[in-house]
């Protein structure tokens, strides 16, 4: 017996009795004894609350956290603010502990929130429908890629060399098992590369797929890659950070099929990658064809209203194979954090953010440029992140210059090179509202004597890596 | 129904979209303390927003009121029994909420230097050695989100394989037991599905197995337990005609509570296993997610994992470079990423706080009471004559869970599974899977696991006795239950005809 | 009721006791990592427990599941408009309860060096002076523990003030729409009560006040607004009396909400108040506390505050000890401590947070906020013609709650203020404070707050109404009431007849 | 409007015209003008939500927390590990937000809550009857005090110097006011002088207090001290450490009439010292004396079970003046922990627990007073706190040796001499399930070296302080 199970010496006895075996061995009479183990297995003995706790502490305690320095990363996951609301409400057991809603009489709480979801997600990107999540940025990208497959059974996809790096290599993961090819469109200062774009879509073409803001944080204009896309026939996704469309404009007014993106930015903390969830949105006609689960109003018996599960005909628990996809389990969590995330911003708190964020990243942009060999990467309309290049050579030099900035505890952001040799010593810099005036201030500083040292050939510390 | 109409009845829904008025505000935005430049100098009004999101306006005690209110409106585990088949449905040491809550996990940028996250690289590294000791496989990737992710991850490995022996496959065998997850993710890699019989023990069939594995066989996908409950005997002969046609043996590994150090797929034969965290492994469930499902492989799939890998670096520590855990990307035979970043990281310091929890004796004790617990419901059931009406589908031993038919309770009592379910929900009790396996009339898949009590059983099996009473002197009462939920029943057929999936907005 | 009984009345009250089994446990002891030596010699036996006590046995998922399922039969500020008189229940900000859990708070030791403890000792002495500026007094002591603690702290402090001057007195004036605690207090701290009565306008009687006023008064008690939400508009004149006698005014800062920002106790010429951080400054109520009862006084009373004071050493941050803040003991005339450490730290580190989210215009906001709410609440009352049946106690502009009097309902309509109250639980609505103040018959104390909106004030105006509808169709509806409640009346007076106040154990 | 107030400029306008008033202003005019303020308060402007928690967190950071070091400290408060569980259920609005239960048919989760409270320390003292909780340890004593005087109108008290100073200092500023004489009994060999105690109590004493442990962690024999009081008629009350009790005899047992305490131990965090709660129990013929909230148990009038409050006519709010204590407001989420933390520990749980602490206590106060020139102060029996001369003279070497361990981050425990100046080198020392074998051992090396130093005469760091 754990702490975690209740079955005395007595309970034993009396269940034992009335199943008619004589022990709980006699249960798993059924397995091969080939397959069946009498030896214990090959892990730690069980510990106690506070011995777990103690460990896993002494763990968190080896990670250097946004808490621990003033980071700039970002690059995909930024450190914005979560209120603390959202914990008490992620914690609340009628929120944290059921299972998806099968049962709507007794889940109308989990399902009136993904109503509301999906109707936060249809007004921020400005899309018909939008499902109730899936798993995250990338996925929901490939996701998308798969309902274009499924619409009009063209055989390659046009991605935008802009388009987070991750999300990219997902797409060719996933679509690998149907089989499509892959074009890839190259940046022209810091946006889509729009000739090549243009050149890129054909009549073969399933559906294109750009970032707004991409991945250089540069703000793409959607309008004429979306028109190239529907002058062949195409459908167009946009991959979208939605904590910036109180400044940009709604992917749905512009016109694409669908709109999907990374939503962690919308309330989920940073948890080392996830969870954290994906949106995805499409015009109505899509709707059929759509991932995922889908919460709809309707009426009980007594003509109150409430909210079901519905449209499961697309989906694998009804469809199974002809189902428009397998996710089953998706983020339902962490889509509460972003529609709490979103009605706390409210819709003048989304639009002050966007700015301040558009400010602050002006102001970071240009002191940091103004260090001595520093250049903005591309001079694009930035909403809160921007790439620099630091005049220091390569790689391997940029990854000195971090870690003289760590040895300071700055973090002052993420290398461009790993995923775009063509910038060798760029460097994508994130501001957050919580990183102030006075912490970009301090960046500037740290990091234009990092770069000055290494540019003057002082001895560094030992280099880090990163992640990517 | 006005004098006892519930409070919570009476509270019409109403979202938060109707709530609040213009102007109210939860959030106060930082002050500016940079320099103002015009913003039509920073972002060109044409690329700008032509209309605000019109998302809610209301106060902090508004929002939060609002959402405390529709919780309310949930059932949920520490609530209640929640017996839902295939689900797994165990308690939620709120130690992990704790653990997985300091900020050195929960604050940690994914593209942190992995010399500064040594402790999750650490956390990822022993998470991954204990899932593989678990299922019996060497390697390990915790990439996938959720099952479903897990099990496409697993056919794009298969089908990686193939391709890098020069031989390409055409299908996938899939029990007719199967969860739909299975035949749908099938689908999506690109396969076609060859369903497989079940026998007369709720096993697979083992002639029409044989008769359905070919050259164009990529790969059999089996739950085991299976989603009837009951451990398929003829396993090892299976895995061996699977492999004998060169195909690979996948287990979903959803109904791993059941044998959880008592048997290994890996030793059972198979060459890859997703684990659900979120089932076995106690991640909460969130209302649909987050979960993670990792996969497990043997030696010859492992160099398709997806990338980026986590490695240790042998010797000291330090190791030179201070990292002795590591990402590494160079995996030319990667089938590449399924996601971004590393995995649904707060999923895995959950798990692997429960592991550290129960160790090697607790996982096992847990299976066993799994298994014990579902036996001995089954048996209470029958000692309460609840079985005469609502018969198991197989009667044999089961593992953690059981099918029971509502067949003769629907013929006898005119009442159907789903009016049973609709009644318990009066009584506090969430049903247990209803309609699934589809290969059961009226079917009603029962997993308490292991996390519950004896008294909690008995208390169950009775109230399903008592509805059963009650249906004999008046089917009426189930029929049309439930009476004193939120809401009573919902015309879903309605939501599916005209579809409103938002609120509309004025 | 039987097909209507909700899944919780179902669900009959069974205790911690009365769960579990001999065995279980939710507990796992660390191991014993020491030389283990027999327990006689480390205790003798004698000295040692005979019999157990007889604490509950569970598992961790039963333990979980309780006091979940008992936390469900309460109603919470969360859940509903709480407009419960006298006890200011305003939005308590989650903000709050993270802060306070920080580790640096929360797991700092009471005991530990100033010098590593300055931010505790910074946080409160800001706070300290925060509180000083609010009660327009220049000394706070934030020790005592809630309200009544520091009324019991204020008294002792005049007794010490009256003693230190060689003329001990013997009597503390208190209106009689005191709170129950101020009368209470005055008797624990050795004085005896002397009524004084209320005039015509819900204010102190002023010619009973002189006429009680005299060279035995040591203090007067008074909150203003008072407890029927009303400023004494003669408040100087009041103060003035009691001064002219020699004796100090006692501030019972209980309503403070109404005039925060706007008017000062200190102002007004009070000796000594105490603040209720759990009902101005949002420290959550939790069921019955904790709470925390900080006291600010003048110049003349100040030398006799308990210890230790907060001090803030001149000079640098370092000055020499490290210690910019510091902990004094040494203050020969103090009336000692009130208690242990140095008072309920957490609720401080909250009200803080509290007073940092406002700033000098929020808490003025917040205060004129709760005042037009209760006004228009009551015009809301009025124009629903519910106030022909409860009218005001008096009829003036109120504060931050009213009075009024449900004897017209109770002979028109034959329902009780109770019964009005029991009814509203079906609604879903935590009734008003009944029956206090006491000299209003049939009384029902509404208090909003400033967090509730209008449309929950316009929505609750409108189910009184309809109450009160209702009890003209059929009294007996509201005489009954509740009907979905958990439990339903219960009967009080058998449980004081019977006292049944422990759980009895085999 | 600030984000907790929702008066939009329309909803004032409406709401204003509602009262018949033009503005807010004149809702506030009987308020006489010499005493209204036109001014602002001077106190700084609001802040967002992150920009608080960035200040509370800057606070956080600048306090040593027992996270932040190995630390001994005790003396009162004690750093026991409070489970996960607690957290989650003292943060549900259900039990977080209520006000006392006035309306038992929607309170009766708090109500049974406390019923169930009472239980565990009725079964833990072993006394007859519980309220629902009181402030504190020292206050709980004093309420203790309180209710001898109703008892018996008597005009002196005894207490003895073994218990904790904070509660002897309490039990005089609050017995001021009804004049009582408080005679403190010295301690022999670290208890209680029974001879001196015993010539203390006379006829003319209302009650004698003393404390198990005591303040020296030493374990008093109660039962000669219980008899000495009962031979004149006088109360006798102990206060207990409630996490001793898996181990040592329930004073109820013993025949005290009042058990008081304080409960921070049974899952309360330290909080720099509150909120806590104290709890007060008696033998039954107290209980219409008993200060303070008592929940009991009924019926409703479908004869279902429920709890209310009871016996109010003892309380302030019923009597007023003529009431048992003034307590309103008291301490009830703290007493939730309280009992959810024993239901935690379990019936054998308290004893493992206790047994682990005499053990590592034993291992610690053997270890420490190895160390050249410490000794233990005395060898009375000890549960999990001890007290040590450390052989270095005067309370300032003791403060010097104590920041010697405080710069290798190690915490070894509270000067005695503060409050007994009769210790001039003491320490006490506490043990907690949390500070390992490791740690101890640890304690011993840097304890050690930092008194050898001392007692060698090395120049000092910078010396510390403490509160008291
Ligand atoms: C047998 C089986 N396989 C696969 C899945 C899919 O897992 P997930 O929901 O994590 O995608 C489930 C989930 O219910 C299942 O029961
Ligand atoms: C006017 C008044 N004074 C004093 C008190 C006592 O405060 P506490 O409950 O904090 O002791 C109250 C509490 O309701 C009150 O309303």
């Amino acid at each position: 017996m754990t702490r975690y199970t209740a079955v005395t010496d007595t309970d034993r006895s009396a269940m034992l009795e009335a199943i008619g075996v004589a022990s709980v061995g006699e249960l798993f009479a059924e397995i091969p004894d080939a397959v069946r183990r009498s030896a214990p297995l090959d892990l730690p003995e069980g510990l106690g609350e506070a011995e777990v706790y103690a460990e896993l502490r002494a763990l968190a305690a080896r990670n250097t956290s946004v808490e621990d320095e003033v980071s700039f990363l970002g690059a995909g996951m930024y450190d914005h603010y979560v209120p603390a609301v959202i914990d008490m409400l992620m914690a609340r057991s009628e929120f944290l502990t059921p299972y998806t809603p099968y049962q709507p009489e007794i889940s109308q709480g989990g399902l009136q929130v993904m109503f509301e979801y999906q109707t936060a997600i249809c007004e921020l990107t400005g899309m018909d429908v939008s499902n109730a999540s899936v798993y995250e940025g990338p996925s929901a990208l490939a996701a998308a890629a798969y309902l274009a497959k499924l619409t009009n059974g063209r055989k390659r996809f046009v991605i935008s060399r802009a388009v987070h790096p991750h999300a990219r290599e997902t797409l060719t993961t996933l679509c690998a098992g149907y089989e499509m090819s892959v074009t890839e469109v190259p940046l022209a200062d810091g946006v889509t590369d729009l000739v090549a774009w243009s050149e890129a879509i054909e009549d073969d073409v399933s559906a294109v797929f750009f970032s707004q803001p991409n991945y250089l944080g540069a703000v793409e204009d959607p309008a004429p890659l979306i028109a190239a896309a529907r002058e062949h026939g195409a459908l167009s996704v946009c991959s979208a950070d939605p904590l910036t469309l109180g400044i940009l404009e709604a992917p749905g007014r512009l016109g694409v099929d669908v709109c999907v993106g990374e939503g962690q930015t919308l309330g989920n903390r940073l948890d080392f990658g996830g969870p954290s969830f994906g949106f995805f949105a499409a015009r109505d006609e899509h709707v059929r064809r759509m991932p995922g689960r889908i919460a709809g109003e309707t009426v009980d018996v007594d003509g109150r209203r409430g909210f079901v599960l519905t449209l499961q005909t697309r989906e694998q628990h009804i469809r199974r194979e002809k189902a428009t996809s397998n996710i089953c389990t998706a983020q339902a969590l962490n889509a509460l954090a972003g529609v709490v995330y979103l009605s706390w911003l409210g819709r003048h708190g989304l639009v002050e953010l966007g700015e301040l964020l558009v400010q602050r990243t002006a102001y970071a942009r240009d002191t940091l440029a103004a260090i001595d060999g520093v250049a903005a990467l591309h001079d694009q309309p930035a909403i809160r992140e921007f790439a620099l290049s630091l005049g220091v050579g390569d790689l391997e030099a940029v990854r000195r210059v971090i870690a003289r900035c760590a040895a300071e505890h700055v973090n002052p952001g993420h290398p461009l090179a790993i995923d775009y040799p063509e910038y060798p010593d760029g460097l994508l810099v994130a501001i957050t509202e919580q990183r102030s005036r006075a912490e970009i201030d301090l960046l500037a500083d740290v990091l234009g004597r990092a770069v000055a040292a290494e540019r003057s050939g002082a001895p560094a510390p030992r280099r880090g890596g990163e992640a990517r | 129904m006005t004098r006892a109409e519930t409070a919570m009845q009476r509270d019409r829904a109403v979202t938060i979209f109707e709530k609040g008025q213009a102007g109210r505000r939860a959030f106060s935005p930082p002050p500016l303390d940079v320099p103002e430049r015009p913003l039509d100098e920073l972002i060109p009004p044409r690329l700008r927003r032509s209309e605000p999101a019109r998302l809610p306006e209301v106060s902090e005690p508004e929002l939060v009121r609002h959402y405390v209110r529709v919780s309310r409106r949930n059932f949920d585990l520490d609530t209640g029994f929640y017996p839902l088949g295939s689900c797994t449905m165990k308690h939620n040491p709120r130690l992990h909420e704790r653990v997985a809550g300091l900020s050195g996990h929960a604050r940690l940028h994914p593209l942190q230097d992995p010399q500064r996250a040594q402790g999750a690289l650490e956390l990822m590294w022993n998470l991954e050695r204990a899932l593989a000791e678990i299922a019996g496989l060497p390697y390990v990737s915790l990439q996938p989100s959720a099952g479903s992710h897990g099990e496409l991850a697993g056919v794009l490995l298969t089908r990686a394989y193939h391709e890098d022996r020069g031989a390409p496959r055409r299908t996938v065998l899939t029990p007719d037991t199967a969860h739909g997850t299975n035949p749908a993710t099938v689908t999506m890699a690109g396969y076609d599905v060859v369903k497989v019989g079940t026998n007369a023990a709720g096993g697979v069939d083992l002639d029409d197995l044989r008769a359905k594995a070919d050259e164009d066989t990529a790969c059999l996908m089996l739950t085991n337990p299976n989603t009837l409950g009951l451990f398929d005997a003829n396993i090892e002969e299976i895995v061996r005609i699977v492999h004998d046609v060169g195909a690979t043996a996948y287990y979903d590994g959803a109904n791993l509570n059941a044998v959880m150090g008592i048997s290994r797929p890996g030793d059972m034969g198979f060459d890859i296993v997703h684990f659900n965290l979120h089932k076995s492994f106690t991640q909460p469930h969130g209302g649909g997610g987050p979960g993670a499902g990792p996969i497990a492989v043997s030696e010859r799939i492992a160099p398709y994992l997806p990338r980026p890998v986590i490695v240790r670096h042998g010797g000291d520590r330090s190791n030179g470079s201070g990292r002795e855990f590591d990402l590494d990307y160079e995996r030319p035979k990667s089938i590449g990423r399924l996601r971004g970043f590393q995995g649904n990281y707060g999923c895995f310091v959950r798990a692997y706080a429960y592991i550290r929890s129960l160790g090697a004796s607790g996982l096992r004790d847990a299976s066993e009471v799994a298994v014990l617990n579902a036996n001995y419901l089954l048996a209470r059931l029958r000692q309460l004559g609840v079985c005469d009406l609502l018969p198991p589908a197989y009667d044999r031993i089961c593992m953690h869970e059981f099918a029971l038919t509502g067949a003769p309770m629907k013929s006898e009592l005119g009442i159907r599974t789903l009016d049973l379910a609709k009644r318990l929900l009066d009584h506090g009790y969430h049903p247990p899977t209803v309609y699934f396996p589809l290969l059961v009339d009226e079917a009603l898949l029962i997993e308490p696991t292991e996390t519950e009590t004896k008294e909690t059983l008995d208390g169950f099996a009775e109230v399903i006795a008592e509805i059963l009473r009650e249906a004999r002197e008046d089917p009426e009462v189930a029929r049309n239950a439930p009476y004193t939920t939120p809401v009573r029943r919902l015309d879903e057929a309605g939501a599916a005809k005209k579809p409103v999936l938002r609120q509309p907005l004025g």
